[in-house]
């Protein structure tokens, strides 16, 4: 049953350390004031899980806040390599990360089938691929009826999945629209779901057959005005295009993400004071 | 002729390649350029299906990323992320998959996941996103990259994404039922699988190319077909199509995006 | 690639003699006109697949148009017994049918499965259940991650399947809404596809995220407005709740039926005739 | 205390068995009719579950259909009826399911398929619906039909769907991680399962009703609990909510459904 709190309250409730949590998004709608948070409250040994990991899983990985990344492509969306995750693969930085590598298709069923209750999803993929030889998890199954061997893989089951939405209703439950990416799975996959809304309303006005997640499917709905930045929020406003650029800068060096993860995340008290102090030094530097 | 550049004539070369009607599998880049070129030239009626959800998605400017909200906007539908997956590229209603890679090898396999050891990697690559199933489920394969050593290898460290495997009939012995590649359109020529052996031989030369650049820039023995064309340079209608719609692009992302 | 013809054309090109046809919908959207056509158009040797065959199924089975029936619940909703498919199990009249039956769950799964072009379906179902006695396409198969024992149940591909819809533009997408059923999922699972609608429009000005159908992905589009009588198209008509208990009386009996359905639906030329005629026969009875 | 029925103290007393705030997947005709009824009165926020599509339907009328206009309008949304089984029902977010049934054993497995031997029924029933898998999944199952010896049978033709098998933990051998019936409420009295035997027992009888009556309408010899109690007669509320919502159901569908 959801409560509408504080993001700081539902992450210092919902996420533990060592859990495995998914912070779903397909470039639109990413939680990045909830990934800030997890920062902020210096959660460790986290098995993230994501298909996309981006900016988010880039920041938790460079401060050592992971000790596991599942995923199936991990790269700056339109600009290139993610440097934190980069570094933590090919020199062991801030510690070594242990890598659980799917394909898309793979981890978009993984999730279906985990929304589904069933502890496997059957698809039909992988051949002549390495990644079976460097995933023991990717299995093969015979079809009872055919015989085709079709490929095995176990459903995803994240202890919390974390997602933004566009609005929620004051009883909790979610509406969001356009890019809605595999976040309706990874929610009902998880064992709790952390909702970050634009904005709360009274009724949701949804049009027929919109995609809803009702309030007692879910642990927690926060309101994070502005909570995608720099992803965008249908809507409500757009992609930050040129953070991603900058981001690959202030990612390349150790000692200049940790500057800037220390004044811009963990010394400032929420997403609101982040993007103030984005603000300032974007003036700064500018000026 | 106006004067072009490879990039150029690389974009045009993989847009020509689709046909009007198609249905596309499309990823951000590259793919995304030439796909939607083909659209505003001689394919209007293509369908492209982008991994993130929009079907028949008609951006006004290329996307930044494979969520970009023009995609969504301008698309027939917008479907969740596993449906794209399991009702229509597993589904078999791809027509073709444009697919990019860090590195390719003879028999068109790709790699996109490590440079060095999978455990300890020299270069630790983005990873498979969607191209191993499309490389599978997709009628047919058109590869776009830029032809260099680096990227044209002797042998992959990891192969991401099947093409032909060793060559032959070892697609079809892995039980692989599509065509795989039909082309990679590189920014110095075409090369296309021998109908025998599997193994890409160049077919095309853009104008302006030599054998000699091909080769060099090859790191296999690179063979040539018996009869090898001149690619068609783009014609103007096709170059204005496509300086346009980087010139859109450009202004609307508030960022010189090139020409890709 | 659809083509927007006359359902006599769709009907008589794409549907034939034995092969396997899905007339989906669930209590909404019945495609009510297509079924009709066959029925006029003489098909004979059908296999007739749907999860919950309602009226129209029941006059195609009592004319002798089917030889097989796959479903998961076969009644007169709101009513009780569909009089012409018990006949025909019960005393194999007008020839025998053959039953293969199998649960919600399952045909739902199956066709998920068939649409995601795999040839079976993993569930958790049928446990203690008898279904599995008598239909041996239900059979089971072993997680291979964590040992659990599920159902396994073969992927529905029907040769044909027919569904009813709100609208389609002029190039033949197709729009639905409200209950959509398994409807999306038998269309795409099928080789071949019928979608009659209440009307074409210039543009759909479908919501975000809407049921929609592209028109490569069917094979014909054909304009029925009312084609889902005595079923409801929302946002067209409500329901004729007065049809359903009425069809029970003209149902239970042989000759009672055979004379109604030649009146009705053998004897008329389309679809609108039908309700003509209907029309007609029912201000006579009051009259 | 007004009159009432033996339909509508069944229909009250199935109502009161859903606790507010349960998810309840809900059948057509009477779980229906008690699911909403205990909607209008005591539990304003139980969600209802419709397998055609609606979650969270709130129904100004009762539905004829299971697919009825009015259940999507007023729900909180309608997804596909594969969602409904997979992600909703199999994903084990329902903690009641409501089952009719046309028969019944004594350790509650129902039949809903056939009269008789299957290849050659006396009766055809319409078959198995949502049942065997909702009597699987949800977290426990509520039973409501009417108390005869043609339905309380001794042995089942067919057993469609599983309640307690043969009894004590059959169930749980078979593999099932679920509660199954916890009550059968009928026009007679309740009957709960036995803790150890699962046997089903009268544990309620409904006011008028002697023991006598239950057992003539049962097909087995039917046990009683140490301690049996009179049914709470429908109170004037429940009564109330109940004939609005009837009338208002017969005035919309101009027709009269009965108290059902």
């Amino acid at each position: 049953m959801a409560e509408i709190v504080s993001l700081r309250e539902a992450v210092a409730g919902l996420i533990h350390d060592g859990d495995q949590v998914a912070m779903e998004g397909f470039t639109h709608l990413i939680p990045s004031a909830a990934g800030h948070e997890v920062a902020r409250q210096g959660r460790r040994d986290l098995t993230l899980v994501r298909m996309t990991p981006d900016l988010i899983y880039d920041q938790l990985i460079g401060i050592g806040a992971a000790r596991k990344l599942i995923f199936s492509w991990g790269g700056n969306p339109g600009v290139g390599s993610l440097h934190r995750l980069r570094e933590a693969v090919e020199t062991g930085w801030p510690h070594p990360l242990e890598i659980e590598e799917h394909s898309h298709a793979d981890l978009a069923n993984a999730y279906v089938a985990g929304a589904a209750n069933l502890p496997f999803a059957v698809m039909r993929g992988y051949i002549g691929s390495d990644l079976p030889k460097v995933n023991p998890l990717l299995k093969t199954i015979t079809c009872p009826f055919t015989g085709e061997v079709l490929a095995a893989v176990p459903s995803l089951r994240p202890d919390v999945t974390v997602i933004h939405a566009q609005k929620a209703d004051r009883r909790g439950n979610v509406l969001m629209w356009g890019i809605v990416g595999v976040q309706k799975e990874a929610a009902l996959a998880a064992k709790r779901t952390i909702v970050t809304v634009e904005e709360i309303v009274d009724t949701l006005e949804a049009p027929p057959n919109a995609c809803i997640l009702p309030h007692w499917a879910l642990s927690a709905v926060c309101v994070e005005p502005g909570g995608a930045f720099p992803s965008y929020a249908q809507g409500y406003y757009d992609r930050d295009n040129r953070f991603y650029p900058a981001w690959d800068k202030i990612a390349r060096n150790r000692d200049t993400f940790l500057a800037w993860m220390k004044r811009h995340v963990l010394d400032t008290a929420n997403f609101a004071e982040f993007r103030r102090v984005l603000a300032e030094t974007a003036a700064a530097k500018e000026g | 002729m106006t004067e072009f550049t490879t990039n150029e004539m690389m974009t045009v070369a993989a847009a020509r390649r689709l046909k009007n009607g198609a249905v596309c599998f499309v990823g951000i880049g590259l793919p995304s350029t030439a796909a939607n070129l083909a659209r505003l030239t001689h394919a209007p009626d293509v369908v492209l299906i982008y991994e993130s959800g929009p079907i028949g998605a008609k951006p006004q400017v290329l996307p930044l990323s494979i969520g970009d909200g023009d995609l969504a906007l301008n698309a027939d539908t917008v479907v969740a992320t596993p449906e794209i997956f399991r009702y229509w590229l597993q589904g078999g209603r791809i027509n073709v998959g444009f697919l990019g890679a860090a590195q390719i090898d003879r028999h068109a396999n790709l790699n996109t996941t490590v440079i060095g050891p999978y455990d300890r990697p020299k270069t630790r690559l983005p990873g498979a996103g969607g191209a191993p199933e499309i490389a599978g489920s997709a009628g047919e394969i058109l590869i776009i990259l830029r032809q260099s050593k680096r990227a044209f290898v002797d042998r992959l460290d990891f192969i991401t994404t099947v093409g032909f495997l060793d060559g032959g009939d070892a697609r079809e012995r892995a039980g692989l039922k599509t065509k795989g590649p039909v082309a990679v359109i590189t920014d110095l020529g075409i090369l296309e699988p021998d109908p025998v052996t599997r193994e890409l031989t160049v077919t095309h030369i853009h104008r302006g190319v030599t054998r000699e650049q091909l080769v060099a820039a090859t790191g296999w023995p690179l063979k040539f077909a018996d009869t090898v064309v001149e690619t068609e340079p783009p014609t103007e209608t096709e170059l204005t199509a496509l300086r346009d719609l980087n010139a859109r692009t450009a202004a609307a992302h508030g960022q010189d995006q090139g020409s890709e």
